[in-house]
């Protein structure tokens, strides 16, 4: 198979005179993850114009975090971008505690972290798996799989879900992590590496894959910005952007980390930051586990946020009433607005809460990055052949649940 | 008389065996869920042990019809596109509370359960199940098949007799 | 809405009004009456101050030390309550030693409460649970054993007693003896063992006992009839009238899942105050069985197009004389002005005013007649309305062809046996609307918007609290239907509001002033509403 | 988000400027609507601003909370290359709810707008293709108003799609979820 650049030049020199034809992919396709459906018209192999439509998995989560209480929110939140819940959740919870201008205890900080950064972990990896697979390296999806299980059963150890968690509360996480949980996930790094490093091995020398990757679907720096590309997407183009580096919230701050960059901003390169990224997270992981310190998992004092314990609840009246008072009026998140940032699985993952002094938010809005990503989808087509839309699409990890919200 | 009753019910039999162990399915992956789908087809929870590992993406080679997550107002009509296509005698199997009811998210966007579109046969709960649970779900589809009382063997069946 | 929350607030005016008080509340100026106490003051520049046992419409007695506040220049605190504000006096009600002393109150108002809530009915509307929110929300500081008292004391037979919840604020007990008059309940006892109790061998049975279970702050007395009904934060409530007697006491219906759950006075400072009788509570029950959900011609139903068809034609042809037309005062005054209009189409029909028995009433609330809308009737007929007397005479002189009965329980069913048609619009299949031969379904009070008039000549506006069932329609629209199945064209308004405006033009405002029809309120769900004080 | 990215545009377009807070460090500035597309453009352009991407565009209803004007079109800007943030709010009425587009300005305004629209019905002038996105196009009204009800469905019982053509919807109700409703038990409006 010659290159994509090649076919090009050979379509370019015989100029027939040919008509377009217009070829539906979606939304049920192999490739397209079932939740979009691209028109593309094609003239012979080459796509002369594309037309991505979205919305199929529209589950009105705006709409319905404004009928729940501040608190009754995080389960929506989960199923967001479901591959890494954990990361939103965080998003939300900062959103909610910079309203309340409350303090979260260090060691809920960490756990975060280590949570977090897993999530992001079996993120990339399914990210991989899906590009793999779709271009037809099925083995490299059971490598991908084989890991992300155990990824999921350390989150399952901690917070009782494979996949949706619910795991973080506002002014902390909801429980403190299990005996010798540390441990565990430190144990399963070997594997996870291993399974990265077959997959270096197998895809990123591979002349097909190469072929298949490189010079295909770029996006200049400048576009990207203009695009409000982040994350990955945007690393492959070149953004030097990392919310964790360049507004470091949590503990972040503490935790050494390289970010990488790629300049050519095509397919090849978003697929191997992603690998990199997977690496840095474990590295980051690894420190949390160093640095991490016996504490409180919920901030103290805060009586009229954080619910009182099961032991409070049902032995003292103090503890039933606030138990009541916080499910069933839910906490009282004083008037004002708040958008906070954390870096998602596709990037910058933004949240902007808005509240009018009741239990009930006014406005909850998901900043979601691969919905901005997936606009630029059709530009990024155009001029390719129709088998270039499979790895293009694959490489920028459309999450239903993010982009259609 | 007796022979053939007892002809006829072994045919059933073999019928019923030969297909709940042959089955061709297409994912109609959609949300959350897939990731569950993922592990389930993975290496640690083989699905291909329980005769259900080939995976077809055109619905007319297809028996099986695994909804997994949400269905959408929007994707209701293709739903039942894809379902109108499959060849007969064939199975559905709701993937997940969304499928199965829509769930928590019951509002103007979603469907509230796919039975208001297509005929189920085996709703499988949890939000998303566990790799187990589906098994579970796909071991009680084969039950049921070899029962011959999935929704469309039953049609099938009312048709024969209208026949005659 | 707290019914205390609707007391007029006092308005300022220049302090040189002898009357008038001036001081400050949390360095606020406050201008207000001679003799108001230092609760309603603070609430009138809308601060509040936490109190268990105060109540405006009660006597004050200062036991629950809950509204314990600081004054400049006196040594200790003062209860707010029993507090009257004095010229210049400086009020702190969250200082550091106001803050403490609730916080401590409240810690010691706990100390003793059983953890009820998950089974309690009062959640939702507890005004512990909303004070301890607000104003303490301390994690408990001790572990001593509660101690253990008396559950579940039918201490009478509506009302059930839960010692442990008690909180000792004395609100029943002033409830039986001011509102009811009758000294029901008293403490027993000493110390932590004191509770409330009736005297031995007595019950609390008086005609407003349940008004001790609106007024108790905690869930220390509760309904029988709505215990483990509802949660109360579930609830959404409308404002209503009582159609129970005569004095149309102003109510909210509380409505979940489209029923009626159950009924509480709404604070109306002319007519009922605080308070409702017992009687009144179950009304809304009287109308969710047995209800006339369809049209019937000859015992069998039909479609309300036919019942209308077969009244239209017994009305046909029917002179003056052999038609007579009984109206209930139990209807509301629209559909009554409505009725008005058809009579005035039908040539020389007469009205036979009649509606439920009188009951003994009493001096408090309870008026001896039964239907709410009396002084409405009497409104809106004026002098051609017919006595009872007249209406036995007339039926025995035997030219009655024709009987159009509103409402089932306008007479007894036999005075009508040798009546050839009866058409009645009723509520219920009972009474009349078992024997008549067309019977059209009439929605009821709790359906509808419109208004009564009461024995004071107040006018009260009611509004929909739940669907009418089946075909059921609002008696005024029913009747307008009547009229054009009959071919006599009505003009009535299209709402209740048009309707009463048109009363009110026809019959003179001074009777049926305008203004009173009131605005439309929607329910409001309790779970936002403050808790009832 | 950052003092030095507020002042500029303060400076610059000193009568646009509504009102200005810095909520939890937010820097916040609530515009007139007429000259969005002037501000976003020198946001972008001038050097001590350099807000060369636009983070967020959203839309709130304020509907309950009884403003004047309705509904809040909210702008979210970032610099990659000065790492400082800017939120712009424009109210808007709810008659002639209409905002200049500023898809000229950031390629990410598209969709972003596009899904306003959809959500909110507030038009973009100028925008290259205003079509529905999340929805589909025979969906009334736009469900994230207030006034819309959460779950008023609009089932989609026919289609016609430009390639594939006309198709009816068999609507069957079999199974225990037929028009199961879980909130129709409570009273959330």
């Amino acid at each position: 198979m010659t290159s994509n650049s090649e076919q090009l030049a050979v379509q370019e020199r015989v100029a027939l005179p040919t008509e377009t034809m217009t070829i539906m992919m979606g939304p049920v396709h192999p490739a397209m993850h079932g939740t979009v459906r691209v028109v593309v018209t094609v003239d012979g192999e080459r796509i002369v114009h594309a037309d991505v439509q979205v919305g199929y998995l529209h589950r009105g989560f705006e709409k319905e975090c404004e009928s729940v209480t501040w608190g009754q929110v995080f389960p929506y939140t989960d199923r967001l971008n479901y591959v890494s819940p954990i990361l939103n959740n965080v998003g939300y919870a900062m959103a909610v505690e910079k309203l309340l201008d409350l303090e979260v205890p260090e060691r809920a900080e960490y756990i975060r972290v280590i949570s977090g950064e897993l999530s992001r972990i079996g993120d990339h990896l399914t990210c991989i798996a899906a590009i793999a697979m779709e271009m037809g390296a099925f083995s490299i999806f059971l490598y991908c799989v084989r890991a992300r299980d155990i990824v999921y059963d350390r989150l399952e150890e901690l917070t009782g879900a494979r996949v949706t968690h619910a795991f973080c509360r506002v002014g902390g996480v909801k429980d403190d992590i299990p005996e010798g949980w540390l441990e565990k996930v430190r144990g399963g790094f070997d594997e996870i590496t291993g399974v990265i490093d077959d997959i270096d091995g197998l895809l990123t020398k591979n002349r097909i894959f190469l072929d298949r990757t490189q010079g295909v679907g770029v996006v200049s720096m400048a576009d990207a910005i203009s695009s409000g590309f982040t994350g990955p997407v945007g690393r492959a183009s070149g953004i030097d952007y990392d919310v964790r580096k360049d507004h470091a919230y949590g503990v972040y701050d503490r935790l050494d980390f390289d970010v990488p960059v790629m300049d050519a901003g095509d397919t090849f390169c978003r697929y191997y930051v992603r690998m990199e990224e997977v690496r840095q997270s474990l590295r980051i992981i690894d420190q949390a586990i160093d640095q991490i310190e016996p504490g409180p998992v919920k901030a103290e004092g805060a009586h009229r946020v954080v619910l009182p314990t099961k032991n409070e609840t049902y032995n003292t009246i103090e503890g039933m009433i606030r138990h009541f008072k916080l499910v069933v009026d839910g906490i009282q998140v004083p008037e004002g607005e708040a958008y906070t940032y954390v870096e998602g699985g596709n990037g910058e993952l933004g949240f902007y809460c808005v509240s009018d002094g009741s239990g009930v938010p006014v406005k909850v809005r998901c900043r979601p990055p691969c919905f901005i990503v997936t606009g630029q989808l059709g530009n990024m087509l155009v001029g390719h052949t129709l088998a270039d839309v499979v790895p293009i699409f694959g490489s920028l990890n459309m999450i239903g649940g993010e982009c259609d919200r | 008389m007796g022979i053939e009753l007892y002809g006829v019910d072994s045919l059933q039999k073999i019928l019923g065996w030969a297909r709940k162990y042959s089955m061709f399915k297409q994912p109609f992956v959609t949300a959350c869920c897939g990731m569950e789908y993922m592990s389930t087809m993975g290496p640690r929870y083989d699905l291909s042990r329980f005769g259900c590992e080939f995976v077809q993406f055109t619905p007319r080679h297809t028996d099986l019809l695994f909804v997994v997550g949400t269905i959408s107002e929007r994707q209701a009509p293709v739903l039942r596109r894809i379902y109108d296509q499959m060849a007969d005698p064939k199975f559905v199997v709701a993937f997940g509370v969304c499928a199965s009811s829509g769930g928590f998210y019951q509002n103007y966007a979603v469907v509230p359960g796919i039975d208001q579109i297509i005929p189920v046969d085996v709703y499988i709960p949890g939000c998303p199940p566990r790799p187990e649970q589906v098994i579970d779900g796909i071991v009680r589809l084969q039950e049921i098949i070899q029962a011959g009382e999935t929704h469309s063997q039953r049609e099938l069946r009312q048709l024969a007799e209208a026949k005659g | 809405m707290s019914p205390e929350d609707k007391k007029p607030a006092v308005e300022e005016t220049d302090q040189a009004d002898p009357n008038k008080v001036r001081l400050t509340i949390n360095d606020q100026d406050v201008v207000v009456d001679k003799g108001t106490n230092l609760i309603e003051a603070a609430r009138s520049i809308g601060v509040e101050i936490p109190h268990f046992c105060y109540h405006p419409g009660l006597e004050i007695v200062a036991v629950c030390r809950q509204c314990l506040v600081e004054v400049k220049g006196m040594p200790k605190l003062v209860p707010g309550c029993q507090t009257i504000a004095g010229d210049g006096m400086e009020v702190f009600t969250a200082s550091e030693k106001a803050t403490d002393a609730q916080r401590q109150q409240l810690e010691f108002t706990l100390l003793n409460h059983p953890i009820d809530c998950p089974i309690c009915d009062q959640v939702g509307e507890c005004e512990l649970q909303r004070l301890y929110f607000d104003y303490d929300c301390q994690p408990a500081r001790h572990d001593l054993a509660r101690e253990p008292q008396k559950k579940r004391v039918p201490i009478g037979p509506r009302v059930v007693m839960d010692e442990e919840r008690c909180i000792l604020c004395w609100r029943c007990i002033r409830v039986c003896d001011e509102v009811a008059g009758v000294h029901d309940l008293d403490l027993k006892e000493r110390g932590h063992a004191t509770f409330v109790s009736t005297a031995p061998g007595r019950s609390l049975d008086n005609d407003y006992s349940l008004c001790t279970v609106d007024q108790c702050p905690v869930g220390a007395l509760t309904e029988k009839a709505f215990r483990f009904d509802t949660r109360a934060y579930r609830l959404s409530s409308v404002d209503s009238i009582c159609p129970g007697c005569a004095t149309g006491c102003h109510i909210e219906l509380h409505t979940y899942g489209g029923t009626i759950r159950r009924t509480k006075p709404r604070f109306c400072e002319e007519v009922n105050r605080w308070w409702m009788c017992d009687d009144g509570r179950y009304i809304f029950a009287d109308y969710a069985t047995d209800r006339a959900d369809s049209a019937r011609v000859d015992g069998k139903d039909v479609t309300l197009e036919d019942g209308l068809a077969a009244a239209a034609e017994a009305l046909d042809g029917v002179t003056g004389e052999e038609l007579i037309v009984l109206v209930s005062a139990r209807l509301s005054t629209e559909t009554m002005y409505a009725v008005k209009q058809l009579v005035g189409q039908l040539e020389g029909a007469q009205i036979f005013g009649t509606g439920r028995p009188n009951w003994e009433g009493d001096e408090v609330l309870k008026s001896a007649d039964r239907n709410p809308n009396s002084a409405g009737l009497a409104l809106v007929f004026g002098e051609d309305l017919g006595s009872p007397e007249d209406l036995e005479q007339r039926l025995s002189s035997g030219t009655v062809e024709v009987a159009l009965c509103l409402d089932e329980k306008t007479t007894n069913p036999d005075t009508l046996a040798d009546v050839k048609n009866v058409i009645s619009l009723v509520h219920r299949f009972a009474g009349i609307g078992k024997t008549s031969r067309v019977v059209l379904p009439m929605a009821a009070w709790c359906e509808i918007d419109g208004s009564f008039v009461n024995a004071g000549g107040q006018v009260g506006r009611f509004h929909p609290a739940v669907d009418a069932p089946g075909d059921a329609l609002p008696g005024w629209v029913l009747v307008d239907r009547l009229a054009d199945a009959a071919g006599k064209g009505l003009d009535l308004g299209g709402t209740a509001r048009e309707i009463y405006a048109a009363a009110s033009d026809d019959l003179g405002a001074q009777v049926l002033p305008a203004d009173r029809f009131g605005p439309t309120i929607p329910a409001v769900l309790l779970r936002f509403a403050n808790s009832r004080g | 988000m950052s003092k030095a990215a507020l002042e500029p545009v303060k400076k610059k377009f000193a009568s646009e400027v509504i009102s200005e807070h810095a909520q939890h460090g937010d820097e916040t500035l609530v515009m007139k609507k007429a000259k969005i597309q002037a501000i976003c453009e020198f946001c972008r352009d001038d050097p001590a601003v350099a807000m060369d991407m636009l983070s967020d565009l959203t839309a709130v209803d304020y509907l309950m909370q009884g403003r004047e004007t309705r509904f809040e079109v909210v702008y979210h800007l970032y610099s990659t290359t000065r790492r400082h943030r800017l939120r712009i709010k424009l109210p808007v009425g709810e008659d002639g709810a209409e905002v200049a587009s500023v898809t000229g300005v950031w390629k990410s305004a598209n969709w972003m707008e596009r899904e306003v629209w959809d959500m909110y019905g507030i038009t973009f002038e100028g925008h290259p293709d205003l079509r529905r996105i999340l929805l589909y196009e025979e969906f009334v009204g736009h469900p994230l108003r207030k006034d819309y009800p959460i779950a008023k469905r609009q089932p989609l019982t026919r289609r016609e799609d430009p390639v594939e053509g006309i198709w009816e919807q068999k609507h069957i109700l079999t199974g225990p979820s037929a028009g199961a409703h879980f909130r129709g038990s409570y009273d959330i409006e």
